[in-house]
């Protein structure tokens, strides 16, 4: 094609993609600091088994 | 017996730390209510709380008959409160001061002379821009729109720090004055003597609620005993 | 946090934003014929006006949430997170509505840049919108910050027409048409306009993917932020007993008490 | 609340007769702009004067900042913000009253600052009408929306970098229209039909609303 066309989907398709990986990883860090408030709220719960 | 201020399970969060975390306190006409606790205490807060500048982020609260968590700003005006900030513009005179505090409540504009005058603040001193002004000068401009501005419910934290013994008085005689007449004092104090401003019943606060609470004749020997009352001793 | 259904619609809608986005793609570089005056450049229509509408469409939500905030029978700290994650999901299609913009215009224009009347509106609101960001980024009292951010939001939002109507009139009132302003919708039919369609579909999905996305990490770090508000005030409520034990352990020991924040 | 905003705008100006920050700090540096933007465009009498009102207006626009951000400042020394909330003092009546402030300031110093423009840039001034109208509500929109703004970030520790950042793109418009309207004036081409005219007056009236229904929250929140 001509280059230009090219570098648009690259641009869109790559700060998507980029963007996405930045929240999964936000998620998977939100997640974590989330464990141990669900600890305490289950207390009377078995709890996770590892 | 009629509530002036009446807080249950009162949490305060103001800058997402807990100032207040369940407070419950009652209190009618003609009390002079001394408000002890360590610093950090939360015994500031609490004064900030009743006069409507803190938001209730739990709980329910009601000063002079109106729900402040609902409409915090209905009985501010109503509500005197003498803190550590004194609400003053720097660059107008003690005189422009008290006339603007007048003018913004609608009060009787009259007033300020006699009230300027009776904490000592006439001639030279009157027309003096605060940012002259020493603590103890401010503290008696913010004191003079407050008598001037006669409020029902009287909040006082440290109100004798840098204050001269004359003031001193002048306040308390005031206070005194309108306590006989119906008005309620919340009196934040580290002092032991307090001139002749007698409370009539001692609160402590800690961790951000009240801890204890007594009549005077029992806050004597409370206070002789070093034993925070945890839970106890509440007469709500 | 938020239940499995939720989280199972997240996934069904992002496992179908991934195809719809490859079959856009597949379809725009690939299948649909170029275009007789723009040529193989037209193949950027399906993705340059689509972001567009994702940018403005995360601003509206952004909006509608901040109103509900705002409006005090609806007010619910999930509509304040609500706003912040559509307009941080909006500012990043701002971006790529410029940059392919202006990556469409370099060949079509001759220039990178252009005083086009939506190209500056839309740098604008580029703007509006990251000083929408940066108040909500300073640190705050939760309440506070969410009833600021509501009032910034909602107002970003109304000037947006203002800002347009300007720049438009800008453009058009006193300059003649000297400047090269090629209109960039060529005329469209059959298994192009098709693709646009899709194109359309297919990024509001990755929209409503991110949003889905954004908001659940925002409801956890609120959830963690409840916890350790929940944990202080427990914290503050033992502080009288703890000073009781200090004072008789250690005698005259009058340090300031304050909890250490978490 | 007119009686409040009156009040309050009284008050404000008083501490501005005192202090003279306008006079002696915002002024001069309006003046130090329209000098520097002559170093950087070029001194020859057609470039500047074509470029006069974009100019002037870009001067007043730099000065609203700090000015908006003065008037939030006089409430933040002593708390005296607070002040007004305990005495009971209408919301929407301290939004005016601010507004009111900071438009007389702003208004004269427009005033002084097209003395500054005639003179050194050697514009012809005309078309009156026009000219005034336009600055009379660009001012009043710019004072509306500054002062809002200003206000929203006035609780956070970075509030001197953030007021620019989210006043300037939303004042835009008026930078625009008040431009446009300016040389629609000098050259003649229009009078108080001016579209121009009718956008600054929209946002005027726009920001004027937004401010009064929701500087209240902001005060409260």
């Amino acid at each position: 094609m001509n280059g230009y066309v090219e570098a648009g989907y690259l641009a869109v398709l790559g700060v998507l993609a980029g963007y996405s990986a930045l929240l999964l990883g936000r998620s998977r860090k939100a997640k974590k600091a989330l464990i141990p408030v669900r600890v305490k709220e289950k207390k009377s719960d078995p709890g996770p088994t590892e | 017996m009629q509530s002036l201020v009446s807080f249950k399970n009162v949490i305060v969060v103001s800058g997402n730390f807990p100032v207040l975390t369940g407070l419950d306190f009652e209190a009618g006409p003609g009390e002079i209510v001394l408000v002890t606790g360590r610093n950090g205490a939360g015994k500031t807060s609490f004064l900030r709380a009743v006069a409507g500048l803190l938001r209730i982020t739990r709980g329910s609260a009601r000063v002079l008959g109106v729900d402040i968590v609902a409409n915090p700003g209905d009985a501010r005006h109503r509500v005197g409160l003498l803190g550590h900030e004194s609400f003053l513009y720097e660059d107008l005179t003690a005189r422009e001061n008290v006339n603007f505090v007048l003018k913004a409540t609608r009060s009787d504009p009259s007033g300020a002379d006699s009230a300027m005058a009776s904490v000592g603040l006439a001639g030279r001193l009157a027309d003096l821009r605060v940012v002259k002004m020493s603590a103890g000068q401010r503290k008696k401009v913010a004191l003079a729109a407050l008598l001037a501005r006669n409020p029902e419910l009287w909040l006082l934290d440290e109100p004798h720090a840098s204050l001269d013994s004359w003031t001193r008085e002048v306040l308390d005689s005031t206070v005194n004055a309108k306590v006989a007449a119906g008005a309620t004092v919340l009196l934040v104090s580290h002092e032991a003597q307090h001139g002749s401003l007698v409370p009539t019943r001692v609160v402590e606060v800690g961790g951000g609620k009240i801890v204890g609470d007594s009549l005077l004749s029992e806050a004597i020997v409370a206070e002789e005993t070093v034993k925070p009352k945890q839970e106890s001793g509440h007469v709500a | 946090m938020e239940s499995n259904g939720y989280r199972w619609t997240r996934k069904l809608v992002g496992s179908l934003s991934l195809i719809l986005v490859a079959a856009t793609v597949v379809l725009g570089l690939w299948i649909t014929p170029p275009d007789v005056v723009q040529g193989q450049l037209v193949r950027l229509i399906y993705v340059h006006p689509p972001v567009a509408w994702v940018a403005y469409l995360a601003y509206g939500v952004t909006s509608i949430a901040s109103v509900l905030y705002l409006w005090k029978r609806t007010r619910n700290i999930k509509w304040d997170l609500l706003a912040a994650s559509s307009a941080e999901v909006g500012v990043v299609f701002t971006g790529l509505t410029l940059v392919t913009g202006s990556i469409w215009g370099k060949p079509a224009w001759g220039v990178w840049w252009t005083w086009d009347a939506r190209l500056t509106t839309t740098a604008l609101l580029f703007v509006l919108y990251l000083g929408y960001l940066a108040l909500r980024s300073v640190p705050a009292d939760s309440h506070q910050r969410a009833v600021r951010s509501a009032i910034a939001g909602l107002i970003a939002f109304i000037d947006v027409p203002i800002v347009h109507q300007s720049v438009v009139w800008w453009r058009t009132l006193h300059q003649s048409a000297t400047v090269l302003n090629p209109s960039l919708s060529p005329k469209i039919h059959g298994e192009m306009a098709m693709t646009l369609l899709l194109g359309f579909i297919s990024f509001t999905f990755v929209y409503a993917w991110m949003l889905m996305h954004r908001y659940e990490i925002a409801s956890m770090q609120q959830q963690v932020l409840d916890a350790e508000l929940e944990q202080m005030i427990q914290e503050r409520q033992r502080e009288p007993e703890l000073e009781f034990q200090r004072v008789h352990v250690k005698d005259g020991n009058d340090q300031i008490n304050q909890p250490s924040k978490v | 609340m007119w009686r409040d905003a009156r009040l309050i705008a009284a008050k404000d100006l008083k501490i501005e007769l005192r202090t003279k920050v306008t006079a002696n700090q915002i002024l001069p540096f309006a003046f130090v702009v329209l000098i520097v933007f002559a170093f950087a465009l070029d001194t020859s009498p057609g470039t500047l004067q074509k470029v006069a009102p974009g100019l002037f207006w870009l001067a007043v626009l730099f000065s609203s900042i700090l000015s908006v951000e003065r008037t939030v400042a006089i409430e933040l020394d002593d708390n005296a913000g607070d002040g007004l909330l305990v005495y009971g003092v209408d919301h929407g009546g301290i939004f005016l009253g601010k507004v009111v402030a900071v438009f007389v300031q702003l208004f004269l110093l427009e005033v002084l600052l097209l003395l500054g423009v005639v003179v050194l840039y050697g514009s012809k001034v005309g078309g009156w009408p026009l000219m005034l109208a336009s600055t009379f509500f660009a001012t009043l929109g710019l004072s509306a929306a500054g002062v809002t703004y200003s206000q929203l970030a006035s609780a956070s520790r970075a509030k001197q970098t953030l007021v620019p950042l989210l006043f300037v793109p939303v004042a835009s418009p008026v930078l625009l229209a008040g431009t446009k309207a300016w040389q629609d004036a000098l050259s003649g081409t229009s009078s108080i039909g001016d579209p121009w005219l009718r956008l600054l007056i929209v946002f005027a009236v726009v920001y004027l609303a937004l401010g009064a229904i929701f500087f209240g929250s902001i005060l409260e929140g």
